[in-house]
């Protein structure tokens, strides 16, 4: 096939073209032609085609997401917004702060291990190129049904992934999230979040300005993996390949352009990124950057697309000196392939060389691939024919938008009105003791260290807290102790029964995890992870969430920083529940004040902060015992959570409690079961005047905690919520080797123990 | 004048920085080094960090040992430089041959990082001598290759010669034969261990601060010589 | 007895980090003259019964499903005689 | 062009919990019959130069001193015929 150049192109409108197959829609492909003013070339058209797609364009959410920037309150803290590669926020001294959690759901069911292990290398590098060191990662995931086969099959491919690329990363993982679900099973949630840290002066923006300034591609050589990923599994023409275990496996592979079919499949290599990591670090303490992107989704295509559109010049770029790792590539796939490690910089003339040589003392590849041109066309070259000519801006930034219709899903007010109040309840002592037990047992409730103990925790020397606590939190200046604490929620179930209140209690969760640690909460980040928006009902939960989560920022004052948004997580008909995955990010002046949340002294008292109604409606209590979802979540409200989040964040710093651990699903008994467990003690609880034991124990409304507050705090600490009025009420104390709720029922720790550690490791081990 | 302890940074290091933060925090001078430069700089002793050097492929800590830097250090610690191998840097040490066995896979398969119990079974060592013998002390654990393996004779013959440094207490966390964790050269200059005590040295970050005595035992046995 | 031998290598096109490692190494040691280098898994299966088309169809499926992700990875199934 | 094939496996003395792991999946994924299975490296080399006793020799060279610890494993150096 001869070279389909721009030349070519312009006498050949009439040409066929693979539109349909690259995922575009005819009136979407007409566009291009119009942008162009004739047919695009190959080339063009492979990078059309993947940055409107859904994943890169954000085609259908866009309209929904802009609340974030329209809602968002007004915050000092806030000095990189949404747009960037990920937003910034200020601590204080100085330092700045950089996090953001995004998806990689398909490809970890389709090669768990690779899958998930690139998810992590992704955002590592999305933080990288912000001019952050990255600090931590986090891992929020959904499996499905804990005991079917097919998760035996994912999940531990997906946890050793997420180990085996973060541990060799040398990066901590402080906190994440498991839930099973038979809603996900064939569409499993791989959600990963990363974190970094830099000085206010270090910030890097992906743009390309100056004109003469030089386009510098490092890292990996670029290869045929990944091809298509982006359209192909992110776009609406994605159906499910196969899982390796049963037949007919091939679906990932995509029609192209080029030569051959190429799997959509990326291998991870994270000891390359590692020096990627401290080689970008090194050209950046030496200020040799005026611009760097990271290559993700999209590759080159959108690399030097979106370079070039926040730039005030052009880009040339020479696509021959793309070092590749395999020769018969084309230029089509060169634009698309999704090779991982890869960076893309500009450079000033004077500082290439400078540039070079660090690579080389890191044994990175680096390459110059072009430069910054005064015009406002991005133009690529093959073997010195042009075969890109076009307006960036109309790649990156002005893709198609929809507004697709949404409607709320006929069956929403049958499932509202199944109130789960009217399940049967524990007839007496015996069977609520039974039903802890099954509780503290079940996959969601159980501990999760044979997972979290695959992942490294303490590398780097920082992890002030990490899972099972809270939040997690890092210290990011030894000599201040400055630090800041990250927590990532979010319940499917809660937003199946209303996606506008699921998304807030998502966002009040984290938020108050976060404030369990002491740290104050600063910004949010979230993935959206949703079923198709092609069908109403799930656009419908979409637009519920999103206008619920930004209401709610606004009100918490926590301004949405970045995120993402996967769509498609659907087989056939069945969606998953909406599953808003909302991160908070919160800083702490002094680690060293934090609020751990094992009980550890006896005698200490225990109390529960906030208001406890019989509120069961997506409850695990529900879920566990009857196989129920229906009626409403709990209530919202966001001014208790936030005068919750002061009284918290003020004890913690004036030392009136040594422990704190918020309550969410699983109610109280959950709580102090893993408050218990972790600081080897036990409790005596007694049911508060006013309250059934069975609601006391596993009601899951929103907005409280439980705090141990030492004997001769007392005093202090309750004068402080009265005058704030906040209810704290005494309901035990720390004590003994068990949990004995007064009146009910004695549960021995071990026997506790036994069945909340058990769980896990009889599934997977 | 100030011992100078000389911490290698390979290319995926990853506890180098720990490392070096544990040596100042007991009272020594870190040095970087670098494993392309063959020249040690005049440190009076050096650490091997935990990590993933060269991404741990092939096997882990194979590449490594063929670096300038190795070159150097296998000589000194012949001639008596205290070396200190921590995780990777044991498997370094195992693969230049510096000390007999080798690591393997965990027998779960799984990379295993918890806080984790150990006994000083040897505190005659130059890494050793803050402790007291049979003292038991918990530092975090985190390898996915750390199964210490040898052949019976050579197994003996470290217990015979109180090779065995340390030895993992309560639950063997991958399948060490004898519960081994640590161990030395015939000279004790020489020590390798999978658990991490540089992540042992701070009460806010770490389980304990029961790693501490590495550093300082270090630096007493080079003030005194 | 005979052994059937599972072969599984990274697809060509597909990045094989670990091969590439070893390779990058290599002259470093004084090995000169390699010009590539993949890593792969090599299983051996002791099987019980008869190793005939059947059991052979049988470890093929099993490659095919099991000890290969066929998303990224060829398989080989042979006998190879014990040595 | 011909390519050299290293296969390296652990002694047989040496535990082998990947192999041992994967036997036990067999049988729940209804793969019976497998009474043992040992899991190793397979390295493939393409050589610049010809593939005579000198090179083989280099390669054993290298795979002694280096792509097998020989305190843990056995290695086997062949020529196979490209596929
Ligand atoms: N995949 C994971 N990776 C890391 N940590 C996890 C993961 N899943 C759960 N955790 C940690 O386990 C602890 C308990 O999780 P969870 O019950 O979801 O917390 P919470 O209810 O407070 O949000 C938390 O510290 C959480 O960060
Ligand atoms: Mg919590």
């Amino acid at each position: 096939m001869s070279l389909d150049t721009v030349k070519h192109a312009a006498g050949t409108p009439h040409d066929a073209q693979p539109w349909a197959e690259l995922g575009l829609k005819e009136d979407e492909y007409e566009r291009i032609r119009v942008i162009l003013g004739r047919r695009p070339t190959g080339a063009e058209l492979a990078m059309y085609s993947v940055m409107w797609s859904e994943h890169c364009s954000y085609k259908s959410s866009k309209v929904h997401l802009k609340q974030f920037g329209e809602k968002a309150p007004a915050s000092d803290a806030l000095l990189v917004g949404i747009g960037e590669n990920a937003g910034v926020v200020d601590v204080g001294q100085g330092y700045a702060v950089t996090f953001k959690v995004e998806s990689h759901n398909h490809p970890s069911y389709v090669e768990p291990y690779q899958g998930a292990a690139t998810g992590i290398g992704g955002i590592v590098r999305d933080i990288l190129a912000m001019g952050a060191r990255p600090v931590a990662v986090m891992d929020p995931l959904r499996f499905g049904a804990a005991d079917h086969p097919d998760t035996r099959r994912v999940l531990p491919g997906v946890v050793a992934g997420i180990g085996g690329y973060g541990n060799c990363l040398g990066l901590p993982n402080i906190g994440g999230e498991v839930v099973f679900d038979s809603c996900y099973q064939g569409n499993p949630l791989v959600n990963a979040l990363c974190v970094g840290v830099m000085r206010h002066e270090d910030i890097h923006l992906a743009k390309a300005s100056g004109t003469g300034n030089k386009v510098i591609l490092y890292g990996a050589r670029t290869g045929g993996d990944g091809i298509g990923g982006v359209s192909v599994l992110a776009s609406e023409t994605f159906s499910h390949p196969s899982p390796p275990t049963t037949p007919s496996g091939d679906a990932t592979h995509h029609p192209l352009p080029g030569p051959a079919k190429r799997p959509a499949v990326q291998v991870g290599d994270p000891f390359q990124e590692k020096l990627l990591i401290e080689c970008t670090l090194e050209v950046f303490a030496e200020d040799l950057v005026a611009g760097i992107q990271d290559l993700g989704g999209a590759g080159l295509s959108c690399a030097t697309s979106e370079l070039a559109s926040a730039g005030s010049g052009g880009m040339r770029v020479d696509l021959d000196t793309v070092p590749l790792r395999d020769a018969s590539l084309s230029p089509e796939e060169i634009l698309m392939s999704e090779s991982q490690e890869r960076m893309c910089a500009v450079v000033r003339p004077e500082n290439v060389d400078r540039f070079l040589e660090i690579c080389a003392k890191w044994d990175v590849i680096a390459t110059v691939i072009g430069e910054v041109t005064e015009g406002d066309r991005l133009e690529i070259f093959w073997h010195g024919e042009q075969i890109v000519d076009v307006p960036p801006r109309t790649v990156a930034h002005e893709g198609p938008v929809y507004r697709r219709p949404l409607a709320r899903p006929a069956w929403q007010d049958a499932l509202q009105a199944d109130d789960a109040a009217a399940l049967p309840r524990p007839a007496g002592p015996e069977e609520l003791r039974e039903q802890v037990l099954r509780l503290t047992a079940s996959p969601n409730q159980a501990a999760k260290t044979w997972i979290t103990d695959q992942y490294d925790r303490y590398v780097l020397g920082n992890t002030v807290l990490a899972q099972p606590e809270d939040g997690g939190m890092i210290r990011i200046d030894e000599e201040t102790n400055l630090g800041v604490a990250i927590a990532t929620d979010g319940n499917g179930r809660y937003a199946k029964l209303d996606p506008y209140a699921g998304a807030q209690l998502a966002l009040a969760e984290s938020y108050r995890n976060v404030a369990a640690t002491g740290a104050r909460p600063l910004a949010v980040t979230d993935c959206l992870n949703f079923g198709s928006p092609e069908d109403p009902a799930v656009m419908w939960q979409f637009a519920e969430a999103t206008r619920g989560l930004a209401d709610a920022c606004r009100t918490l004052g926590t301004p949405v920083t970045g995120g993402n948004v996967s769509l498609y997580n659907q087989t056939g008909e069945s969606a998953i529940h909406p599953t808003p995955v909302v991160g908070v990010l919160g800083v702490i002046d002094d680690v060293s004040r934090r609020t751990p949340m094992a009980f550890r002294t006896e005698g200490q008292l225990i109390y529960l902060l906030g208001d406890t109604a019989g509120e069961f409606g997506g409850s695990a209590w529900s879920q566990v015992i009857h196989g129920h979802l229906g009626g409403l979540p709990p209530r919202v409200d966001l001014e208790r959570e936030r005068l919750l989040a002061e009284v918290l964040i003020a004890a913690s710093r004036d030392g009136m409690i040594d422990a704190a651990h918020d309550l969410s699903d699983g109610g109280l008994i959950q709580a102090v079961t893993e408050s218990c467990l972790k600081g080897g003690r036990g409790a005596r609880l007694v049911v508060p005047e006013g309250l059934d034991a069975f609601t006391f124990l596993f009601s899951e409304s929103a907005g409280r905690a439980v705090v141990a507050v030492p004997r001769g705090e007392e005093v202090r600490f309750t004068d402080m919520c009265r005058a704030r009025s906040l209810p704290a009420t005494r309901v035990g104390v720390v004590d003994g080797d068990a949990v004995e709720v007064q009146g009910q029922f004695t549960l021995p720790l071990a026997e506790l123990r036994e069945a909340h550690e058990h769980t896990l490791p009889a599934l997977f081990a | 004048m100030t011992t100078r302890v000389g911490v290698v940074t390979f290319p995926g290091s990853l506890d180098d920085r720990d490392a070096a933060r544990a040596v100042k925090l007991a009272g020594a001078e870190p040095v970087a080094l670098w494993h392309g430069d063959k020249d040690l700089h005049q440190v009076d002793a050096v650490i091997l960090p935990g990590g993933f050097s060269y991404g741990d492929y092939l096997r882990c800590g194979a590449i490594a040992r063929f670096s300038p830097v190795m070159e150097t250090i296998i000589a000194g610690a012949r001639a008596g430089l205290p070396v200190l191998g921590i995780c990777n840097g044991f498997q370094m040490l195992c693969e230049s041959h510096l000390l007999p066995g080798a690591l393997t896979r965990n027998d779960h398969l799984h990379f295993i990082c918890r806080d984790q119990r150990l006994r000083v079974e040897n505190a005659g060592t130059a890494w050793t001598a803050d402790y007291a013998e049979g003292q038991e002390i918990t530092v975090p654990l985190k390898n996915g290759e750390g199964g210490y393996v040898a052949d019976e004779g050579t197994l003996d013959e470290l217990e015979a010669e109180g090779r065995v440094v340390f030895r993992y207490l309560e639950r063997n966390p991958n399948g060490s034969r004898r519960d081994i964790a640590g161990i030395c050269n015939p000279a004790g200059n020489v020590v390798g261990l999978m658990p991490h005590p540089e992540h042992a040295v701070e009460a806010l970050t770490g389980p304990t601060t029961d790693g501490l005595p590495f550093f300082t035992s270090v630096l007493k046995k080079l003030v005194s010589a | 007895m005979a052994r059937v031998v599972v072969d599984v290598m990274l697809k060509p096109e597909i990045l094989d980090p670990q091969g590439q490692a070893v390779q990058r190494a290599l002259p470093r040691l004084g090995f000169d003259g390699v010009s590539d280098v993949r890593q792969g898994k090599r299983f051996e299966l002791e099987l019980a019964g008869p190793v005939d088309e059947a059991a052979l169809d049988r470890v093929r499926e099993m490659a095919r499903t099991f000890l290969a992700n066929t998303v990224i990875e060829d398989f080989e199934v042979r006998v190879e005689e014990e040595r």
